[in-house]
């Protein structure tokens, strides 16, 4: 039914070559099955959820299976309805059992425990047990990642950031976008702004409104469909001012698409996580007997389970490209150690 | 910030906040004055949403930038259809009003996300191509502060808005219709006797609260949302509705209401730049739009009087 | 009086007839087979003991607000705010729940008598305002909603938690959860408050038949005027259905707290179960029995919709219209009626 | 003949009730044609029918000799039929020009032109005198004026052929004589008119000739100067019936009632009763003479605690209980008939058992441990539906389905049966047929030969005088005379209770 990803496929095409494998594939993965439960943002959400499931399809492709039969995916429509979901993933004999977003990590940690003979990986969160492997991304890298962009990019010297709810989660990714600007130029003023809900668009169009008000030119979401509204604004302005510089970076999957007005387009860059790659990973590995039962995997910029995307290369210039490879490099030979927390980042402030 | 300039960053997107709500809570005054109590407004925007953003997408190519506004119309059309339903079971089938448009609240979203799952595959549609864009009203918007208030960046649809709650005024209270339509929410039978439809004006004042929820719908979609989904209109309705109450189920009123809670969502938003504002937990400021609306029934802000037959299906040759 | 009968029991099942036929028809009129859409739903509500499990587990709270709702129904009062009440339970539940230290006998019903005061504080308010006042309650409750909803979401991310998206869990020792429900159900989420639903139930029936604050009620709710000559305190009457009522919802909130949940997350917007419970009290005919009838039917219809995509490729939302057009005809019971009687004349 | 209105041979029906059958009507052009019968006879229904509310099931209408088709009172009004109903028909926000031109509203550009509007109604007012103002709201006139603005809209409309729905129920003694010069003054202009009422004076007063109907069904024609007030009632009960209740002097005793310097407000604040004196002996009846709105129903309801006095003393058997709560004015031995008896007297969809215990309902043997028992109500209400008479299936059936006459003897019974010290009646007959006022009125005359306290309140002057043993007129929220029903007559009454010479006696209880 999904038509799939159509910038996502374009991207993740790199690591996993789907054409090599699936020959071979065909034997043994008759009875191995891979499913995923999603939050209620649902396959088609276009962020991790939508990623997750295009992850699971390319793993399908790749070993010559059919949606219902070798992966299929339960969508939730209410909280209540992640263990049901779950539940029926196992019952109908899946082995492997993805839950999408940190949403489900009681459901999945429950489950799990009922069902020892399944493989269970939660996303975003961590939960104990032999049988489940729990996801995570350096959201705060990638965001580092995205403060050095838009340190580098901004003329006003403002930006902005807009999460959804203030929660743990997504000031991981305020921390690494604070510490990325300030890195860069510790006189760039960064404003912080919660609109208090991921499906809000209404505020998130009023609070970019008041940013780019203010001189911000680029703020950076993470606010899932709220940030729908910080779009919709920065296209407004573009609208009557062409010749305004005025930016969002994306976040959790490419968000070029947004982004475009007329032929020009407001998505400076995406920080994305590879939601797609951990789940086609992991299904890979649960099926050669290699499932990594009981540990946290988290996925940093350098096996690229976060990181920036050049889509909108007129803008996102090789400057920048460059300027945000170094400090990934930087990264990954330890040599920044990126806030995840307010204190950490208050700290790591002091420090610069 | 000076005063001025807060002003500046508060009321033009307190107006585009405002701009659906006004749209519908003017159907709701509608409705309500020809004494159908219409509880469906939040299903109604989503109705009105949901076409405003599959009509875009459909023929955002062949419309090109007029695309948003013919998208609205088609919104404020399949509105008015879509409001057909709560007429019928209030007007005709003499329906608990409450029930009906607590149905015309479920129906609408299943009806909307069931469709959308049918054309696109999945559970929202993609960001339309055509939305609404602000601008600045020529002449107008080079007046020295007030221009940069009110004529600066500003959405038609806003504009629209206002200038209709004044022709829903006139019609209500100029016009023989109006006048008309509300003896029908007054004192229906006297109405009857006097040879006027209450059938009749009561159909017409919920289809155009179908027009006008469609309407606010969609503005809302092609200015702020951009795309449909389950998630596009939460509570916006309700929110008219409190706006109808709240401004005394007079269109200016309730233009007046609707003005105020986005005037409120603004400041919410800007608060942080104001010392006394800073200090509000936000969740005051969210909370805000509802319980004054309490206090204003409640009487602690003016009385509200709802119109006498405002719930009651007319029953020919009850006596 | 006896044709009253037929009637109450007629009109709600020609409502879920003409619901599930108008399925059928819009899953004809988008290629999909509506036998095995309908199969799927009922597997998915009834197919083994899992599915059973879940759909008590769904049915319990439905239970409770279809009380709530059809409590102060009985005394003349829509109770839209239900809704509200299940969130102000809820968050009370847990509250105690995480908070308290306790030995289980003391620790649940502590939890569970808070939920109901909760919520029925939050049906005092309406109330009170509707007693004092005169205020409608349907704008009341529909304001206390969001009121509810969003005071809610900021306790729990800035009280109940350290800016989280939920609590943590409630003690095991404020927990519904049953394990022997879970052994016997391959771990459905079945849980104790089943029996508090049930025994609600017989409350709000003895309540409404057989006493004389029930007689006092329905009195208020049929002729608040005859009720006030009769000696009766109107005022005092309209505040107790609707704490009674929003104290029934608030239960509603603690099946989920204690039970199904065990914890209170964020909301983004409402849960339904109130709205839901409008429905089923009306498909009740607003009677206890007609409320457990409604609430099992709602349950099975919720829980095996989700079984709907995966078997039968429909969308669940087929459901949400299904259920929105019952509510729709239970409503408009007028002109159900009017079917009826013509076809009855048509007989003789 | 030149008849402006004939209605031949209607049958209309409703759910189970045939409302007309073969009434035939024929009205003349410039008379005053009274339509007499008792409550529920279908006089309402048939009037309805000529205004195009209801479509009859058969028959024909003519109107000046070509047959019609009134399908909505659009049609009426073009036929020049205008119609002033038993309920107003008057939007209360709205002013008495939009009332009147509701419906008809002269525009220009589609705008509503109020200004020529209100000249024409006050033009329209002033030639038939009914001295309106235009531009008041409805909620600030009085009935009268209202009932005024429902002859305009008429007028408005061209009407040449009025009906009047019992209009001078709600009238005050002196408003109906300005009817009757009304009336005359339409009959002058050439208008013809159709005159609803249950009081016979009336029509022999004012009536050129009057139709009778019984059960639904045209009885007979009349010339109203050819016949009688008692032939006419024969007719319309289809038996002999005796206007006047035969009893015994009253023989009075003990004081049960003791009310001093009461004073109420009503919900607005405006005081209704002012320093009033009353009082009531064991073994008499008390009539309350008075138009309405003249702080009555305040007394009443200030006496029974459904209405806070302002200050004053109200003494029951020696026992204040001023400002007590209606369930202790009730357990303390007050009975009390309520004015609006579907409003206050029942909970209509409460079964006829349930309604016999509505104030009873929480005490032995009815509940015990507020726990109710349904056998003892039941049985107690079949013992009461018996020896009251009250016509109903069975005492499961709902108030409701009963008629009006029969939901007030089940009240009666009621209140009655708790034996009271003090029964007080608040318009017991209105709206009531001949044959159910007078079993209402000797039930009354029963209680105070029992030697209890009866308060009678009526608006109807024979009523009054026909059972009252003594009589206290109330004007203006005071007692203004109190005098014994044989030393007076209908004018003085009339004359009193319009204000005048209040130094008559009164207050000295
Ligand atoms: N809308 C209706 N539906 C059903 N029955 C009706 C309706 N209107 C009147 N009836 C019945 O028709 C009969 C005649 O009623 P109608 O109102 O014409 O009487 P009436 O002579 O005007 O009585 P009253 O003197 O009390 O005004 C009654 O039995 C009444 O119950
Ligand atoms: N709502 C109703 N439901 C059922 N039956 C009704 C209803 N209204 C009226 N009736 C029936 O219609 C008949 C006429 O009622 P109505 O009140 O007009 O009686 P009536 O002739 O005026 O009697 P009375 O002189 O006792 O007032 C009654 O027998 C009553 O049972
Ligand atoms: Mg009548
Ligand atoms: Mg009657």
């Amino acid at each position: 039914a999904c038509g799939g990803g159509d910038s996502a496929d374009e991207d993740s095409s790199s690591d996993n070559g789907d054409a090599e494998k699936s020959e071979t594939a065909k034997g043994e993965t008759a009875d191995f099955s891979s499913g995923l439960v999603t939050d209620v943002g649902g396959v088609d959400d276009k962020s991790f959820n939508q990623s997750a499931w295009e992850g699971l399809q390319e793993w399908g492709k790749e070993h010559d299976l059919e949606k219902g039969e070798g992966f299929d995916y339960a969508q939730s429509n209410n909280d209540s309805d992640y263990e049901p979901n779950l539940n029926r993933m196992v019952r109908e004999d899946y082995n492997m059992v993805f839950g999408i977003g940190y949403k489900l990590e009681d459901a999945i940690s429950d489950v799990a425990d009922q069902y020892p003979d399944t493989n269970f990986a939660i996303v975003d969160s961590v939960v104990e047990g032999d049988n489940v492997a729990s996801i995570t991304f350096a959201d705060h890298e990638g965001s580092f990642l995205a403060g050095v962009a838009a340190a580098n990019k901004t003329n006003t010297g403002k930006v902005g950031f807009i999460g959804g709810t203030d929660s743990d989660l997504i000031n991981k990714f305020e921390a690494g976008f604070v510490a990325g600007v300030k890195t860069v130029d510790s006189d760039i003023e960064v404003d912080v702004q919660y609109a208090g809900a991921f499906d809000a668009p209404d505020d998130g169009k009023l609070i970019a409104s008041s940013m780019y008000n203010e001189d911000i030119d680029i703020i950076y979401h993470s606010s899932g469909a709220t940030g729908n509204g910080v779009f919709a604004q920065a296209k407004d302005i573009k609208n009557s001012d062409p010749d305004r510089d005025i930016w969002v970076i994306g976040v959790d999957r490419d968000q070029y698409d947004e982004g475009q007005i007329g032929d020009q387009n407001v998505t400076l860059t995406s920080m994305v996580k590879r939601v797609d790659n951990a789940v086609q990973q992991v299904s890979n590995m649960a099926m050669d007997d290699d499932f990594p039962g009981g540990d946290v995997l988290e996925f940093g910029v350098e096996d690229n389970g976060v990181g920036l995307v050049d889509t909108n290369d007129e803008a996102y210039t090789d400057e920048i490209a460059e300027a945000a490879a170094d400090w990934k490099q930087k990264i990954i030979d330890g040599d920044v150690d990126v806030p995840q927390t307010h204190d950490e980042l208050d700290d790591y402030l002091d420090s610069l | 910030m000076g005063f001025i300039d807060l002003l500046q960053s508060i009321i033009p997107p307190a107006l585009f906040f405002s701009a659906p709500l006004i749209f519908t809570a003017l159907g709701g005054v509608f409705s309500e004055r020809s004494g159908v109590i219409n509880i469906g407004l939040e299903g109604l925007m989503v109705m009105g949403a949901f076409v405003g953003v599959v009509f875009n997408l459909k023929f955002a190519d062949m419309f090109g930038s007029w695309t948003p506004w013919i998208s609205i119309i088609a919104a404020a059309l399949i509105g008015g259809v879509f409001s057909l339903i709560h007429a019928v079971a209030a007007v005709s089938f003499r329906a608990n009003q409450v029930v009906s448009g607590v149905a015309i609240n479920f129906l609408a979203l299943g009806l909307g996300v069931f469709l959308t799952k049918q054309w696109y595959g999945k559970g929202q549609t993609e960001m339309v191509s055509e939305q609404f864009f602000s601008r600045d009203i020529p002449v107008l918007a080079d007046i020295p502060i007030i221009g940069k208030i009110f004529f600066q960046d500003i959405y038609l649809t806003s504009y629209l808005a206002i200038i209709l709650a004044f022709i829903v005024w006139y019609i209500l209270y100029k016009t023989s219709f109006g006048l008309r339509l509300r003896s029908v929410g007054e004192h229906p039978m006297a109405a009857d006797t006097n040879g006027i439809s209450v059938y009749k004006m009561r159909y017409t004042a919920v289809i155009l609260s179908g027009v006008l929820g469609g309407l606010g719908g969609s503005v809302f979609a092609l200015t702020i949302a951009l795309n449909f989904s389950h998630a596009t209109i939460v509570g916006q309705g309700f929110m008219s509705l409190a706006a109808v109450i709240f401004g005394k189920w007079h269109p200016l009123g309730a233009m007046g209401a609707a003005l105020f809670f986005g005037f409120a969502q603004s400041l919410s938003v800007i608060s942080g730049g104001i010392p006394v504002l800073e200090d509000i937990p936000q969740v005051f400021l969210l909370i805000a739009p509802y319980v004054l609306t309490i206090l204003a029934l409640a009487g602690f802000i003016g009385r509200a009087e709802a119109p006498k037959a405002n719930g009651e299906p007319y029953i020919k040759g009850t006596r | 009086m006896n044709s009253n009968r037929m009637f109450n029991i007629l009109v709600p099942l020609i409502s879920v007839l003409i619901g599930l036929l108008a399925g059928a028809l819009l899953m004809l009129g988008f290629g999909y087979n509506p036998v095995t859409g309908y199969v799927a739903l009922w597997n998915g509500a009834f197919g083994d003991a899992y599915y059973i499990g879940e759909t008590v587990r769904q049915v319990t709270p439905y239970i409770l607000t279809g009380l709530a709702v059809a409590f102060a129904f009985r005394a003349g009062l829509l109770n839209i705010g239900a809704e509200g009440q299940v969130t102000v339970g809820w968050l009370a539940a847990v509250w105690i729940g995480t908070t308290v230290e306790a030995p289980m006998f003391i620790h649940l019903p502590l939890a569970v008598i808070a939920a109901a005061l909760a919520g029925a504080f939050w049906g005092f308010i309406p109330g009170i305002l509707k007693a004092a006042r005169g205020v409608h309650e349907v704008i009341i409750t529909i304001m206390l909603n969001y009121t509810a909803l969003y005071s809610a979401n900021a306790i729990i991310r800035s009280v109940l938690s350290d800016n989280e998206d939920k609590t943590p869990d409630v003690a095991s020792t404020a927990s519904l959860a049953s394990e022997w429900f879970q052994n016997i159900t391959y771990f459905s989420r079945m849980h104790y408050g089943i029996f508090i639903a049930l025994f609600a139930v017989v409350i709000m029936w003895f309540i409404i038949e057989r006493t004389s604050l029930g007689f006092e009620l329905k009195s208020v709710g049929l002729n608040e005027y005859a009720s006030k000559y009769a000696g009766m305190s109107v005022k005092r009457n309209l505040v107790l259905s609707m704490v009674i009522s929003g104290g029934f919802a608030g239960l509603a909130g603690a099946m989920e707290g204690l039970g199904t949940f065990g914890y209170m997350s964020v909301q983004s917007g409402f849960n339904n179960l109130g709205f839901d419970g409008i429905a089923v009290a009306l498909l009740g005919s607003n009677t206890p029995v007609g409320v457990v009838l409604a609430a099992i039917l709602f349950g099975a219809l919720k829980v095996g919709a989700l079984n709907m995509p995966t078997e039968a490729g429909v969308p669940t939302e087929l459901v949400d219209v299904i259920i929105a057009l019952i509510i729709f005809f239970v409503g408009s019971s007028y002109i159900i009626r009017w079917v009826i009687r013509r076809f009855k004349k048509e007989e003789k | 003949m030149d008849y402006v209105v004939e209605m031949i041979d209607i049958r209309k029906e409703f759910p189970g009730v045939v409302a007309n059958d073969r009434v035939t009507l024929r009205l003349k052009k410039g008379e005053i044609h009274a339509l007499l019968g008792e409550n529920g006879a279908g006089k309402s229904t048939l009037m309805n029918v000529l205004f195009g509310l209801y479509q009859p099931e058969k028959g024909e209408i003519r109107v000046n000799g070509e047959p019609v088709n009134i399908t909505d009172p659009n049609v009426a009004n073009e036929l020049g039929i205008g119609m002033v109903h038993q309920h107003f028909m008057l939007v209360e926000p709205f002013t008495v020009t939009q009332n009147i031109i509701l419906g008809n509203e002269p525009t220009k550009f589609g705008k509503v032109n109020l200004k020529k509007a209100e000249q024409d109604v006050q033009e329209l007012s002033d030639r038939y005198g009914l001295r309106v103002d235009a531009s008041a709201k409805i909620r600030d006139i009085s009935v009268g004026m209202q009932q005024r603005v429902e002859i305009l809209k008429t007028l408005y409309r061209g009407a040449e052929v009025l009906i009047f729905d019992e209009p001078t129920a709600a009238l005050t003694p002196q408003e109906i004589t300005e009817l009757k010069e009304i009336m005359n003054s339409l009959i002058a202009e050439g208008k013809s008119i159709i005159l609803i009422t249950h009081k016979l004076k009336e029509i022999m007063d004012s009536a050129d000739r009057c139709t009778v109907i019984r059960k639904g069904e045209g009885i007979d024609t009349v010339d109203v100067a050819d016949t009688s007030a008692d032939a006419l009632a024969s007719l319309m009960v289809g038996r002999n019936v005796s206007f006047h209740t035969d009893k015994k002097p009253a023989e009075p005793k003990e004081t049960v009632l003791k009310v001093e310097d009461l004073k109420v407000k009503d919900n607005r604040k405006v005081a209704m009763v002012k320093d009033l004196n009353l009082s009531v002996r064991a073994g008499e009846i008390v009539g309350i003479a008075g138009v309405d709105g003249n702080g009555q129903s305040e007394l009443v309801e200030a006496i029974t605690g459904l209405h806070k006095a302002e200050s004053g003393t109200v003494t029951l058997n020696n026992k204040n209980i001023t400002n007590l709560s209606p369930r202790k004015v009730t357990e303390s031995g007050v009975g009390h008939i309520p004015q609006d008896r579907q409003k206050y007297g029942l909970v209509l969809d409460f079964t006829i058992g349930e309604n016999m215990v509505l104030q009873t309902y929480y005490q032995k043997p009815y509940a015990t441990y507020k726990t109710l028992n349904y056998k003892e109500i039941y049985k107690k209400a079949s013992e009461l539906i018996d020896e009251y008479d009250v016509r109903t299936p069975s005492v499961y059936t709902k108030a409701r389905a009963l008629s009006g006459g029969n939901q007030q003897k089940a009240i009666i019974a009621r209140e009655i049966d708790r034996s009271p010290d003090l029964l007080i009646a608040a318009q017991p007959t209105r709206g009531l047929d001949i044959g159910a006022i007078e079993s209402i009125h000797n039930r009354l005359i029963k209680e105070r030969d029992k030697g209890k306290a009866v308060l009678l309140v009526s608006f109807e002057l024979d009523e009054i005088m026909d059972i009252s043993d003594r009589i206290a007129v109330m004007f203006d929220g005071r007692n203004i005379a109190e005098v014994s029903p044989g030393e007076t007559d209908e004018n003085e009454l009339g004359l009193l209770m319009a204000g005048s010479h209040a130094d008559k006696a009164g207050d000295q209880s």
